[in-house]
Formats: C-alpha cells, structure tokens, sequence
C-alpha cells in the first residue's frame, strides 16, 4: 500500500473532530479508549449529557487530584465529576436508557466497520479463549445513532473499513458514520460516503487505503 | 442552553396530532396532569388511543375527552360500569383494551428499557389469554406480550428543572417515571420550579432524559 | 339450605381474625373490601409493611382529617399514612415486588375459590360488557401467599367454597387459604382443609353451607 | 421488632452452603461488598457460582475465591485474558458465562421482578447468539434470555437502617439494587447506620423489602 504524504490524525486530534459534531442536548455515551477523550473537546458551555454505563447521567470532567471522589467513577474506571443537574441511577435504569432507544449517540472504537454499518469490536477472533463483551453489544444495538473512531488502518496497514468484517461482529446494521485518522464517512445505503477528508489527501489515495468501495458525497 | 420549559399550553401541546396514542400518567386523583389533560382537550385531537389506568374519572378532563369523541381507544386496567368510557363501549363508539395493572406497567417498562417482548403469568390462566401467544416456562403458564409505547405522555410532578429533571412527591410518580420512558413526547406539568442543580442528584426521580417538556402549572391553578 | 343456629362474623370481625395469622415483619398487600380492613386490626408495635400497587411500602394508617395529604393515597383511594421507614417506588417498580414473589401475603376478596386453589374475583359473567381487572391478576401469581377473606356463601345463601369456579378465573392454583364469616379453611393438595371454625358451628353443617368437599384438619 | 442487622459476619454469612449462586455487587472498585466477600471466603464454601460484573481483580477478594478453587462457574461480562479467572478457564477448572452487560443487569431484573423470560436485540447477530433460541420481532432478530436468580447477593451500601433500607452515594449503586431484588438471601455492607425514619422516603435506593441482613462495616475497616 503506497505510503501516505500528509500526516494521519492522532488520537487528540481525532477525538476533537469528533467533539465538533455533537450539538447542544444530545445524550451521548463514549466507549472506551478514543471516544473517551471526546469529553474534553466538548466546550462546558455546550450542555451536552454524558451518560455512563455504571449509572451516571450528565458526567463531567476529571476532577483535580485532590477532589477525587472514590465512589465517583465512569464505565472505564476513571474519576470524574457531575454536573450541575445530573443524577444516578441503577445498573438495569442504565442500560434501559442504552437499549431503550435513549442515547442520541453512541461513539465506540472497532477492529472494523462494514460498508453496510456492521461493527467489530469486542474480540480478535471466533476462538479467542476468554471474551470481553462488556456492554459494547447493548450500546450498538440500542443507541439512536452509532459513530465509530477508530485509526483508518491497522499499524501494519491493513484497511478497516471493510466489505464484511473478518473478527465476530458487535452488531449488524448499526453504525452510522466513522471518525478515522483520515477522513469521516457516513454508512449510506450505497455503502461508504466520504464527507471529509483531510487536507491534501486524495479520494483515490483514500480509497487505496480502504478495503469497502468509497463513494463520492 | 438545555431549556426544556415551554412558556405557554399552546407550547406544550405544539404537534400532538390526531390519531397519537397518548399515555397518561396518575392513579386516582394523584399525579394526574390535568392541565395538560385540559391543554389537550383544547387542540381539538380526536382519534386518540389514550393508555391510563382507568376510564376517566366523573368530572376529569378525561372524562371530558370521551364524552367529546376525542378517543378511539381506551388501554386501561378497568372501566367503571357506570362511566362515559362503558357507555361509549357498549354503543360501539370506543375500542377498549382491559389489561392487568402490573402487565401495563410492565409493557410500558419494556418499550422504555428496549425490551421487543416478554412472558408473564399473569393473566395466563384468565379469559385475558383467549386467542394470544402462550408458553410454559418452567411448568407455569405464561402469556407473551410486547411493549406499550406513546407518541405523547403527559406526566405531573411536584418539582422539576430546566433539564427535565422530575422529582415527584409521596404516591404522587405512580405511572409517570414509567410513562415517561415510553413516550417519544414526554410533557411534564409541574408546581414548582428549580434552578439546575437545586435538585439533588439521588432526589431526581425521573431523570431529564426521558421530558422533552415542561409546564409550570403552580398549584391551584387548574382543577378540573 | 339450612338455617345457621349461630351469627356469623361481621366485616371487622374476619378482618381481625385474618390480622391475628399475620407475624411481624412480613410485607403485605391488602385488596380493596374487606381485605383492606385488616391493617386497623395489626398493633402498630408488630411491625407489618403493608404495601400499596400505587407505589407504597410501608404504609400507614388513616391520618385524622386534619392531616390529611392530598398526595398520599392506597390502591383503594383512601387518604393513608407513611410508617417511618417506608418509602416511595414507582408502578413498574410496584409490581415488580407483587410479581417477582416478593410479598410475603396478598390478601384478596373474592367471588369464589375452588379447592384447588383457584380464585374468581374480578368478573361475575364472562360476557359482562366492561371489565374490571385492575391489579389482582398480577398479585394473585405473584405473591408468596395468596388467602382469601369473603363470606362463605352469597346473600341468597349459594355456596362459595366450590369444586370449580363458574366465575372467570382470576389465576388458578394460587389460593393457600380462606378466611370466611364461619371458617377458616387452607386449600391442600386434597382441597379444603377446616382449620377453624366458629364456636357451635359443626363440621357438617359447614359441610352443608359448602359445594366442595371438606377435610377435618 | 424487624431489625435485619446482624452482629458479626458469622451471623452475615449464616447458612450460605456449597454450590450457592452468589451475586456479587459493585462494579470496578466501586460498591463492592469487599468485607461479605473476604467472609465469604472465609466461610469456605465451593463449587460457588459468582455473578459479577466481571472476574476478579488483581487483589481482590473475588480474585482470591478464584484462586482458592472455591468457584466452579462465573457468570460475568468480560475477563481480562491476563487474570487468574481467564488462567483457570483455559486450563478447565472454571466454567466461564460471559454475557453483554445490559443483558446481565436485565437478566437480574427479570428475575426480581417475576418475568420469566424476554427477547431482546443485544447480542443477537454475534457469536454469543450460537445455538440459542431466536425470534424475528418488528424484524428485529432477538435471543430469548431467561432470569439470572441468586441464592444469595452480596452488596455494599452507604447507610442502611434496621429494616435494610439501603442509600447508596454516587455510583456506588450499579448492580447493587438489582442483585438485592434478584436474590434468596440479600446481604448488604453498609459505611453507615441510620435510625428507622432517618433516610428520607424519597431517598431511599433499595427498599428494605429485597434486603434481609446489613452488616455494619465503618469506612476504612476493610481493604482488600
């Protein structure tokens, strides 16, 4: 595969051109790894709800050091705050909002996206002896719209966006658009539509780098 | 800004249409949005499937609803034999669906949480199962059923912020936490009002995610 | 049928000998009618929870008319009380404690209960235009025991104590005991079992007042 | 006088035999019963089946169950490949369950409040679905999922009074309530006791009624 002239996104910077496309209000879950870091790059003054699957509604940043609260801690283990308005609730009250249709967005990271929205994301392989399931499963299937983030291609180039994806589905039919390290593409009924690239780089170097068709927008 | 208040009735009604299926909260005389009930009444909507835990009480906007020919259909869990909604029924003129009350609340629960269908035994062995889907699930009799969803609930509270955040009072949430996670258009009354975060987080009864509206409605404003 | 030598117990009177069988800290829902009643005959110092559909546990006796709370009412819509220590919960979380067994008693009226345990109490006809359902279905399979209190025949004197229900059913097998003006008898698996009666009524002129047959205990 | 606190672990741990299915609370390092647990392997009971978020962490009570050979089968949500639970898995001496997570909080619920089976969506189209019982919806393909029923649940509250009215803070709750309702026997460690009527009625999380015992363990008595 031809090496690539300009310089990919890193895992910041993805993350912030994530953040750009949540609007005021929506009720967003953020998978771990990248999504996580999308928080950040969320103005406070931009009142959208962090929902986190041990029970929070309305997280907030990272607390400093010496505010930690130990009973205060997000589905990836780290501290964090609440916001004015926010509230907890139970595990089972928690995943009724995940798969009950009430995340306006979802954004997790995946191994791979299909062209036709299918997701990979929680094993390497069929025969990987112990499984990390998690909740990932409920948040795809449940969420009104599913995002990934995740790198373009593996650190040996090999294109993750996909026909059909070679590791054990998440869900299928699910995702909506993808955040890579090179572009943002929404999954359209003709499969992969690219609505942005970055600077410099070509739809047909794009497509050199991904294994699905690619259409224009 | 988050502001999920409405300033006005007009506000709160804004697109309920005909034929919606309308969820409303309240047991009794508590927790009734009855404002909202009138508001509704006011639209003029007719076709209504309505989803309560009675036929209205004499009197109750409710009431005033069926007596206009607004409803097509009445879910409910019983029908005074004396009321408008019997009446209605046996002329023919209302479609009437009589469930249980914990499979009510439950089928509401379901289409809150995501659940496409479950099994229950009540009402397996009952009049209730003629002609519906059962299964025996260890040696007990269970009938399968599928989850109640609303285009609209109307919901009372006792206090509630700009986020949707209810709290409720005493028997006052009954059916309202439940409705409000099953409805697409959840519109909340309310007699009191919070700034954010004046709501304590483990107070918050029904979190702002499930109200897209609220109503200020103080109290002794509206009876009826 | 024969006339009774003896006066039969009124309302309050069944309702006290049911409250007399109810031990301290069980959790208990009251049906509307004389079941209702029961809660004014347990002492306040043997804790009992009662329990109300509308989303009650812990609940108290009537509050004298001056403190009166509009918002707190039973399932009957009678102005209650809370106990300290009780709480709030809402419908779906109501039922789940009648349906998921976690009430140690449901005590219903009825129209008739079949010795082997079936109960009718919600309907008279099976082409009665409205139906009245409300709760009990939902209470009358889910609770860990289910008594009956009602008179042991109608007013015209037709027993109620039967072999099979003629009214529709409300859940079947689920009766464990009945209390009634002359009696109280447990339904076991060879059907009713006379546990008690009034003094001077014999067994066979209970026999008499009964269409299912009885067993001496 | 109900009064569910009990003296010592040993009237906590009273009667929990072999071949238990124990669930477990807390979720991370966040309301996890570590006290019952530590009594629990004290106790030594064996061929225990554990439910639980996920296996053991490093140092943890549950790790030491695991290493113990106390556990014949753990039903959780995932297993970090490098734990003492994965080791056991591949080496035969663990039965794994490894279900989604809102599929196991749905599951306790289920159980807790009388529903004998539901479909849903989660997991349908994946591996996890092999062999199991599947059913178009809305043409939605979803898993029948049956209820996941503790003998007994360990769990870790805030405050707690003598009719086992639990307060949790902050996220300590997760699976704490739904265990208590999906339980025989509901165990719960608390920080702090209350006075009968001390926790306010709208502020009490899990109503003593799923609870049947409460151990006082004061803040910092236990680590581990």
């Amino acid at each position: 595969m031809a090496e690539l002239a300009i310089k990919p996104l890193g895992r910041e910077a993805m993350a912030e051109r994530v953040a750009r496309d949540i609007p005021e209000g929506w009720l967003v879950n953020l998978g771990i790894g990248i999504p996580t870091l999308i928080a950040d790059f969320v103005p406070e003054d931009r009142e959208v709800l962090f929902h986190s699957e041990n029970g929070i509604i309305g997280m907030g940043k990272a607390p400093p050091k010496e505010q930690i609260n130990p009973f205060l801690i997000n589905a990836s283990s780290q501290h964090v705050t609440l916001r004015q308005g926010g509230s907890y609730i139970h595990h089972a009250d928690s995943f009724a909002i995940a798969r009950g249709g009430h995340l306006d967005l979802c954004v997790l990271g995946a191994f791979e996206v299909s062209d036709s929205g299918d997701i990979a994301n929680w094993a390497r392989s069929a025969d990987e002896p112990v499984k990390q399931v998690g909740g990932a499963m409920d948040l795809a299937i449940g969420t009104k719209r599913l995002w990934v983030v995740m790198e373009h291609t593996t650190k040996e180039g090999a294109p993750r966006l996909v026909q059909r994806c070679s590791y054990p589905l998440t869900a299928k039919r699910v995702v909506k658009r993808v955040y890579t390290n090179l572009a943002v593409l929404d999954v359209e009924p003709r499969g992969f539509v690219v609505r942005d690239m970055l600077p410099g780089l070509s739809f047909e170097a794009l497509q050199a780098h991904t294994d699905a068709r690619l259409h224009q927008a | 800004m988050i502001d999920k208040f409405v300033p006005s009735m007009a506000a709160a009604m804004e697109g309920i249409g005909d034929s919606a299926t309308v969820l409303l909260g309240g047991f009794a005389d508590v927790g009734i949005p009855r404002a909202l009930l009138a508001g509704l009444v006011d639209t003029g909507a007719h076709d209504l499937t309505i989803v309560a835990v009675a036929g209205g009480r004499e009197g109750s906007a409710n009431e005033r609803l069926l007596s206009l020919g607004r409803v097509r259909k009445l879910i409910c869990t019983f029908v005074r034999p004396a009321s408008i909604a019997a009446r209605l029924f046996q002329r023919g003129e209302l479609e009437l669906e009589i469930i249980p009350q914990g499979t009510l609340a439950e089928r509401l629960r379901a289409a809150g949480a995501g659940i496409p269908a479950f099994y229950t035994p009540t009402g397996a062995d009952t009049l209730l199962a003629e002609g519906r889907e059962t299964r025996e699930i260890n040696g007990r009799l269970c009938l399968l059923e599928y989850p109640l969803r609303g285009d609209v609930a109307l919901l009372e509270a006792w206090r509630a912020d700009r986020w949707g955040n209810l709290v409720y009072r005493e028997a006052q949430q009954n059916f309202n936490p439940v409705m409000a996670m099953a409805a697409d258009l959840a519109i909340a009354q309310t007699y009191h009002t919070a700034e954010l975060g004046e709501l304590e987080p483990n107070v918050i009864d029904t979190p702002g995610v499930f109200v897209q509206r609220v109503l200020h409605v103080p109290e002794g404003e509206i009876h009826g």
